[in-house]
């Protein structure tokens, strides 16, 4: 069984390496670099700086504990561990492929036919068949169409991310989850920071405590945060640029270093050859069955390409589910108690459903709350900044939602994603004993207060 | 209650179905009558009675 | 209903807020603190100082993102911090139980009859009567009998969190969950550490993976482990300490300038009148049943009183049911999910059985490991120490045990623990999506590793 792959990102190796331990002969094609966008320009790079962010904020918390403390940045350094720990993870994956006795082919890939992919190699053009087909070619960063945004200073996430210096004033266009992590980042390093989304709300698919919390934290650390603002043109100011916005409480000039456009991203359908083929695309995106086969058959699509929840680890899992398909399986993937996460300090995460969007569509529920600064761990940590929500249906208890802001909310939602997996009630996070001094304790009283008999929370 | 979801936990249900018990007869005892591993292992047979009214 | 109870401690006063909030007329007797030893001289305090010692030990980490730091304790004003933040969870306990109005009186209480306690308070003794007993009277360090314990400059626990000055050398009698604690903590705040530990190993209840990983960072941070270790002596040197001691690899004598005994915790028994009622005890803890009710009906007993596992997460659990049954439910307590914790850096901790124990009892078991370098998250954040074990049954994959030694453990645990408590197998674990790049993905990993089919592991 020849299984090829096109694209290396984190859903086309987890899908060679499925598919290598299942037996087939795999083959993959990556035009840039293995490990795609999430390790070269996207998770791993971000959250090597937001670790050196988080200890430079820290210096205050560590007066309060009596440690008088001097820190000074050397930024070059900073980037060049970030660079370190990129390369040492990219040459991991590579080693895993070649143990797993995957063949790795550099160049672009393209559909010819159904049996075949072209590959521009620096070796020249290459035909590589297959029986299965999984396509992994990611996503790109959106550039919304305002005029200016091919000056030199206006950059996407992978242009941040290789800043020789730290600007002094950036703007960030977007109120998504990349744009909220670059601004709480440079803010820490040391830009004054201002971040400008045309939604009504930053983090719109958060739960709307999440969304205010955030908000209140940005402004608090003297981010200025702009909602219901369009950007109307960029021009060239001195060494940075002028920008010219509209909306509520916005000026209409502002004057900026940089500016990072964190509008969203699409994904990379075109000029792979799915016309050929006729592999359906809907709203920009390749559209697959919960197989995560494409509508021709033997074809697959996993990852960004698909636009189901862009994240890392949703194209791991449809990259393991399709490989697994492809060599014979029938795996459903379900989206549903997939986590997401936000890698501030404090972090953010979450699983299921908002409140909201609970109210709308369940009808009765029941809403958990515990406050981090109820928590001993939190005092003890200085981490009283957060929360911990639980959503459950009113009739049965069934868990829909976790929503956590928050210290270590990132891993502390794994909690609930398992709940929510395994079909938890209140009950089983409620009767669960958890650990003290923790923050997970705090999943344990939220449920028990969504039962009305939380331990550490004031009667009402 | 054979269309209701039976609530049953992961290592339960792997015991039932080892065993050859039907989960409809297994009352659960844990959060929302979830059966639970002690559930089966606790299951007694039916009596005989039961089984002369079949025929 | 009069529900009384004796002692205010994690255990008592969990006991005590159930109580009143199923209704009871409660009444809780305290002769020191409320919040008992985990809030006052346990739990809390040395979590406080265990979160400035880890900001110490990173300052190398620091270093390796370009941060150029220097920093200076003050012991004095660490020490200020711990006791604010003691001040104000007791303090909050205190409001707590006002809210629910519970009566509380402090003074020292004992069993007088089958409906009566008596109180010696300042005003005087009080008897005070009950329907239902709840016995939460803790524990206390355990003294071995070594000539020279009562010199000043040997401490238990609380003396150690009592400390004027951090001492040169510390050398610590004990190598259980405490000692390490503390070990780990005076090392990074610049003591000469020595760890004399009886048996052949620290931490002799953890798994052995565990066991050698932990020796292993102490001693890479300089500090002497000694197991197979006997104290023998404590002698007055100049103004600290000379140890006689026997056992393979230890000098004869020691010089310290303090010494900290850590070698367990035993139940308060004495002085409470359970023999009045005839309240059985059974290795000198108060014996119980299931519902937490000792053998005369009633009369409950709870916390590290019935030596069960003495955690505070135990003791407030088992406070829980005990109100419940008092109120005439009939809740069983369960304790194969309790996980437990240790504070270091990195952290560990378990829930369930460790390989050792799953072998001997469980027979064919199913054994997956992960280690943390393999996280991306683990390399961003330079916490590359540390792994994922997971133990199942070989048949029905069923989940015995998590160990987990590595940054954010004791959070982490949390996902075994809820695993075990649903009685999850390995495939709910392995096929449940973890966010990226997080610690928790080693869960994910661990059991498909278990399974044979980790994502992230060199094919055997
Ligand atoms: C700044 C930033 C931070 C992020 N942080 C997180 C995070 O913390 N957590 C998270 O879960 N997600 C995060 N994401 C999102 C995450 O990076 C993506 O969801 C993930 O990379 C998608 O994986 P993929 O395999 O579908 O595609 P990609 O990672 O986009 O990989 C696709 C690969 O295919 C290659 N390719 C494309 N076309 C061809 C072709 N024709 N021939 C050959 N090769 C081709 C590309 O070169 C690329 O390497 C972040 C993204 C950004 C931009
Ligand atoms: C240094 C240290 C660190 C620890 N760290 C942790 C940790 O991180 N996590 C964890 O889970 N556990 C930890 N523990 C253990 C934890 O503190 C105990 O398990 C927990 O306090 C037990 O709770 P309890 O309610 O049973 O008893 P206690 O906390 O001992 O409380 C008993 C209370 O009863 C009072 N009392 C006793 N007799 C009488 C009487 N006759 N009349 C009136 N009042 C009386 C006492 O004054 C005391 O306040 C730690 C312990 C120590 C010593």
């Amino acid at each position: 069984m020849k299984l090829v792959i096109l694209g290396g990102g984190p859903g086309g190796y987890a899908a060679a390496i499925r598919g290598a331990q299942l037996g087939a002969e795999v083959t993959i094609i990556e035009e840039r670099k293995i490990g795609g966008v999430c390790l070269n320009t996207g998770c791993i790079p971000t959250k090597t700086l937001l670790r050196a962010a988080r200890w430079l904020h820290e210096q205050e918390k560590m007066e309060a504990y009596g440690i008088d403390v001097q820190m000074k940045l050397d930024f070059g350094e900073l980037m060049q561990r970030k660079k370190e720990v990129v390369e040492q993870l990219t040459a991991n994956v590579e080693m895993l492929l070649a143990a797993h006795r995957i063949s790795t082919i550099a160049g672009r890939g393209i559909v010819k036919n159904s049996q075949t992919v072209k590959v521009a190699t620096e070796e020249g053009v290459q035909d590589i068949s297959f029986d299965k087909l999984i396509l992994a070619t990611g996503s790109r960063p959106m550039m919304p169409p305002v005029s200016g945004l091919d000056l030199p200073q206006v950059v996407d996430s992978t242009g941040a991310l290789s800043f020789k210096e730290i600007p002094k004033r950036l703007t960030i266009l977007g109120g998504g989850v990349i744009a909220v992590e670059f601004a709480i980042l440079f803010e820490a390093l040391g830009s004054k920071v201002t971040m400008m989304e045309m939604l009504p709300t930053i983090l719109p698919r958060e739960d709307e405590l999440v969304q205010e919390a955030m908000t209140e934290i940005l402004r608090q650390r003297g981010i200025n945060v702009y909602t219901d603002a369009t950007l109307k043109k960029v021009e060239k100011a001195g060494d940075g640029l002028k920008l010219t916005a509209t909306g509520v409480g916005i000026p209409e000039f502002l004057e900026t270093k940089n500016l990072l456009v964190a509008t969203g991203r699409q994904p990379n359908v075109e000029g792979i050859g799915l016309e050929t083929l006729g592999i359906k695309v809907h709203n920009k995106a390749v559209e697959i069955n919960e197989y995560l086969e494409t509508n021709v058959s033997g074809i697959y699509a996993i990852g960004d390409l698909t636009a189901k929840m862009m994240l890392a680890h949703t194209a791991a899992h449809q990259g393991l589910l399709a490989a697994e398909n492809a060599m014979g399986q029938t795996n459903k993937m379900d989206y549903r108690s997939i986590p997401g996460g936000l890698y501030t300090f404090p972090e953010a995460a979450s699983v299921g459903i908002t409140e909201q969007e609970a109210r709308k569509t369940r009808g009765d529920i029941k809403v958990g709350l515990f406050p981090y600064e109820a928590l001993g761990k939190a005092l003890a940590d200085y981490e009283m900044e957060g929360f911990i929500k639980i959503i459950a249906t009113a009739e049965t208890n069934e868990i829909l939602g976790v929503h956590i802001l928050g210290d270590r909310a990132t891993d502390l939602i794994a909690e609930g994603a398992l709940a929510i997996g395994m079909e938890a009630c209140l009950e089983e996070v409620a009767h669960q004993v958890h650990g003290h001094p923790t923050f997970n304790e705090g999943m344990g009283e939220a449920a028990m207060a969504a039962l009305g008999l939380p331990l550490h929370l004031f009667p009402k | 209650r054979s269309d209701d979801k039976i609530r049953v936990s992961p290592v339960a249900k792997k015991l039932a179905e080892e065993k050859g018990i039907p989960l409809e007869n297994i009352e659960g005892t844990g959060p929302k009558g979830r059966i639970t591993k002690e559930d089966v292992e606790n299951y007694q047979l039916p009596v005989s009675d039961e089984v002369q009214e079949q025929d």
